[in-house]
């Protein structure tokens, strides 16, 4: 997924997009697009939430059914 | 013995100060070099973290106590919103109020400096509380937690 | 005065650290440094290991760099020990658990010299129980009795040099 | 002052706030928080009749900058999110009592209405994203607050699946800006109208089709419905009402119609928009059918509700996607209009009926401790005003005539038949009598028979949780009523944000 939006932003021989006063317009033309590395930074913070609240809720589940087993912990029918 | 081994705590203690000071430098130039609050934080959290892992919970937690984590975790965050309010003096919310200063200075980029702290402080608390609530969570029986109810 | 003197180190230890992570002596970032080592100094004490005026002895620094050098050879040399045996078509090893007996006093020699032995191939700490080292060989001796023998040939090496270092 | 980053940073920095007041102050949570969500309401509802408004974050124009925009479809999710928002914490004072951590159940609470109303607001399709996931984050952790293992459970399944539809987002929002380069939403729809001329290329189906996906799963559309009716029932009965009641819309039904109404310009026409009016036509009737279907054989009351909302959600996006797919197809703009403004009004009705259901749910649940409809029975006597509610929301979710339910899914109705899909409509008929023959089933197990053991001991709830149930009650008689009012200031202009979707460039992009 992440590799997908960065796939997005590359440029190939792209530099980091930073602009100082006097730069060549060519040198503009090859900035690498940042904003795909944004949204990633963002999609891996996000991910790390989720991860987080699963990985409590998978233990919380570990103490009530004393299993992983995903056969066993079936109390809903869905 | 609590904690890991001698060589585990040991080399802990040598690095976890370098740490701790690499993640500062991460956050403080995050608008000049790859990085920035939310890397610096996590940096910040793993040297806390990892302190844990190697002395147990007693050590770090005489570090950082939990309820001080707590405050840094909700004030970080506080404190983002309200930087982000100093825009809207000059305009608009999250507008740069502050001086840009000289490029690639420390202090060159206005408002990003004191939001990427603000974002540290969030983040290193809260991944360090994530953390500890996990490895310290403890399996208790209903009837234990009943009578601390009583208690 | 103790403690303040503690503080002090640990001060200039941050603040050192600090300039060779920033590598920059712009004013701004210099005088950051100089706050954030304060403050650190003062919030994160104890963080760092006891004894670190010792950072401050060129002799030990020089122990230190021999004591790399040695380590260095040792490593090299355990290197082709380990490739012989490897390769050698019977397979001549004896792998097993000793227990040896170090000298040194300090906790931070004694992590550095498991760590040392860890390093070279073929020998590998697992604990450190008070004075004594449980090392993973890969070759044992022959006459498991000659304790001496073994603690010379896996921890002697590098003890000369670690005790100049930290003890 | 332009109030609209208001809307997200009153609920962010409360939902901070409380926990950090809440390490000294126990109350902090209960005090705040209604406090807070009625500021929001207030804003939101003095938002009506003002004219649609762009604020540029950072003082940056977009498309560089991050705009946040309010038109007419905003306003109306940001009065019923509020509103609703309020009248659930209030629920919630007396409800959550029982539970312990309550710091952290406001504080998610206030975060999910940020993340809702950041939703709502966002003119970038990133930050609607990330919004998004805001709200879905809290309503997880929401969801399993209990902690009980059918709670954990449910709330388990409500993340994976939930995970999925946001890598599906992810994937989409991706694929848009590759194609388009923009995130901005303005400026995608502009690039879309004015470089492919409205037609739909590859990767924009492709994103389309993610977007449906993502947005249908938030919205417990038919095929993607599976974590609704786990998750709605074993929720705390204020999180059901605002899953149930806000949620689903803001983060389903509302992203699904910016992104095709004036993001992809569905109403320009053009090959992709008839396949995506079709493909929400076709979800919606499955939401009617399978929803009502499986909303009779329930026995439990949340589980039946959630069903039901399945359905009623299905008769949203069928107004919706009509509408849609009139629009595309080139036919009259004023039957199209009509079915847009049945769905906009048919959500808004059951904004109110639902959460008024769920939160007499939690009532019944908390008075008799069980929501088993066969151990129910009879709490007319014992509980007369929560039942009377009852009544109310369940005859206007029915469609009985003077309540507001009728004429919404009259006015979906009418639009349907006017548009020629007359089987569709025959259908949304059927269904419409089937949940009529739900809601009996609820009236008389629960409110009229025997009065059965449980509910002997029952006593009516503190008029902190029934004084919410009164005021959501009034409205459903209200909106039927007082329907020349919200009409014309409220749900007409968000049908025209939706069909115009060129205003939304020129207003945006100025």
């Amino acid at each position: 997924m992440n590799l997908y939006l960065i796939i997005i932003g590359y440029k190939t021989g792209g530099v980091a997009p930073i602009i100082e006063p006097d730069m060549p317009v060519a040198t503009l033309e090859r900035f690498v697009d940042p904003l795909p590395q944004a949204m990633v930074l963002t999609s891996i913070v996000i991910g790390l939430g989720v991860l987080s609240l699963m990985v409590a809720m998978c233990i919380r589940l570990y103490e009530k059914h004393g299993t992983f087993d995903m056969s066993v912990i079936s109390k809903l029918r869905g | 013995m609590i904690g890991m081994t001698l060589i585990v705590k040991t080399i802990t203690d040598f690095v976890v100060g370098f740490i701790i000071v690499f993640g500062v430098y991460i956050v403080l130039y995050g608008h000049l070099t790859p990085g920035g609050g939310f890397a610096g934080g996590v940096i910040i959290a793993c040297a806390f973290i990892l302190a844990m892992l190697a002395h147990g919970k007693d050590v770090a937690f005489s570090k950082l106590p939990e309820k001080a984590a707590h405050i840094i975790d909700s004030g970080g965050a506080l404190a983002f919103l309200l930087i982000g309010w100093f825009g809207v003096t000059v305009g608009a919310f999250f507008m740069n109020a502050f001086g840009r200063g000289e490029v690639f200075r420390l202090l060159s980029s206005g408002m990003i400096l004191p939001l990427n702290i603000a974002i540290a402080f969030k983040v290193s608390s809260s991944l360090f509380l994530v953390f500890s609530a996990l490895a310290i969570f403890r399996r208790r029986s209903f009837r234990a937690m009943i009578e601390d109810e009583l208690a | 005065m103790d403690t303040l003197k503690r503080r002090l180190l640990d001060f200039v230890i941050y603040f050192v650290l600090w300039l060779l992570l920033t590598w920059s002596f712009d004013w701004q970032g210099v005088v950051v440094g100089a706050v954030l080592a304060m403050v650190f100094a003062l919030a994160l004490s104890g963080l760092l290991p006891k004894g670190a005026e010792r950072l401050f002895s060129p002799v030990r620094w020089f122990w230190a760099i021999i004591h790399l050098i040695s380590l260095l050879f040792w490593i090299v040399m355990a290197n082709f020990d380990v490739l012989y045996r490897v390769l050698h078509p019977n397979l001549p090893i004896r792998p097993g658990i000793v227990k040896i007996k170090t000298t040194l006093k300090s906790d931070e020699a004694k992590a550095f010299l498991a760590n040392s032995i860890t390093l070279t191939p073929g020998t590998l700490t697992i604990d450190i129980i008070d004075d004594w080292l449980y090392v993973h060989w890969i070759n044992v001796h022959e006459n498991l009795e000659d304790a001496e023998a073994i603690t010379k040939d896996i921890a002697g090496r590098f003890e000369v040099t670690l005790r100049r270092v930290f003890d | 002052m332009n109030p609209l980053p208001l809307y997200v940073a009153i609920p962010l920095g409360a939902a901070f706030l409380i926990p950090l007041l809440g390490l000294w102050w126990k109350k902090s949570g209960e005090t705040l928080a209604p406090l807070f969500t009625l500021i929001l309401g207030i804003m939101a509802v003095l938002q009506v009749g003002r004219p649609a408004a762009v604020y540029h974050m950072g003082g940056w124009p977009p498309p560089w900058g991050i705009a946040l925009v309010s038109d007419g479809l905003s306003t109306l999710l940001l009065i019923a999110i509020n509103l609703v928002g309020f009248l659930c914490v209030l629920f919630s004072i007396k409800y959550m009592q029982r539970y312990t951590g309550l710091t952290k159940y406001y504080s998610l609470f206030m975060l999910m209405v940020a993340g809702m109303n950041g939703v709502v607001v966002s003119g970038d399709l990133f930050n609607l994203y990330v919004f998004l996931e805001v709200a879905s984050i809290a309503s997880y952790a929401l969801v399993a607050f209990g902690v009980g293992a059918e709670e954990l459970e449910a709330g388990f399944k409500y993340l994976i699946l939930g995970s999925v539809a946001s890598v599906m987002l992810l994937f989409g929002i991706g694929t848009v800006y590759a194609v388009t380069g923009s995130l901005n939403m303005a400026d995608v729809a502009r690039e879309i109208a004015t470089q492919f001329g409205g037609q739909m290329n590859p990767g924009l189906l492709l994103a389309g089709a993610f977007f449906l996906m993502g947005f249908g799963l938030k919205a417990a559309l038919v095929p993607f419905h599976a974590w609704l009716p786990d998750a709605h029932p074993s929720a705390p009965a204020p999180i059901s009402a605002m899953l149930s009641g806000v949620v689903i819309k803001s983060l389903g039904i509302y992203a699904i119609c910016r992104v095709f109404f004036n993001v992809y310009g569905i109403a320009a026409g053009g090959a992709g928009s008839v396949i995506f009016a079709n493909a929400m036509i076709a979800f919606a009737l499955l939401s009617i059918v399978i929803g009502g279907i499986l909303a009779i054989g329930q026995w439990d009351y949340k589980r039946l509700l959630a069903y039901s909302s399945i359905g009623q959600i299905g008769y949203v996006m069928l107004g919706i996607g009509v509408g849609a797919r009139v629009l595309a197809t080139g036919g009259q703009i004023s039957i199209a209009g009509l079915a847009i403004l049945g769905g906009l009004f048919h959500m808004f009705n059951h904004v109110a009926f639902k959460s008024l259901l769920f939160l007499s749910s939690g009532a019944i649940q908390h008075a008799t401790g069980t929501r088993d409809m066969k151990q129910l029975g009879g709490l007319r006597e014992k509980m007369p005003i929560t039942a009377f509610t009852t009544n109310m929301a369940a005859l206007s979710i029915a469609g009985v005539p003077p309540f507001s339910g009728f004429w919404s899914k009259l006015v979906i109705l009418v639009a349907t038949v006017k548009a020629g899909y007359t089987a569709i409509a025959i259908v949304a008929i059927v269904f419409a009598f089937v949940t009529l023959a739900y809601y009996i089933k609820v009236q008389r197990e629960i409110l009229y028979g025997t009065v059965s053991k449980l509910v002997e001991k029952a006593r009516e709830v503190p008029a902190l949780m029934y004084v919410p149930l009164i005021l959501l009650a009034i409205a459903c008689v209200g909106f039927g009523l007082l329907y020349p009012v919200i009409g014309v200031h409220i749900l007409e202009p968000a049908r025209d944000a939706l069909m115009n979707g060129a205003e939304y460039i020129q207003l945006v992009l100025g």
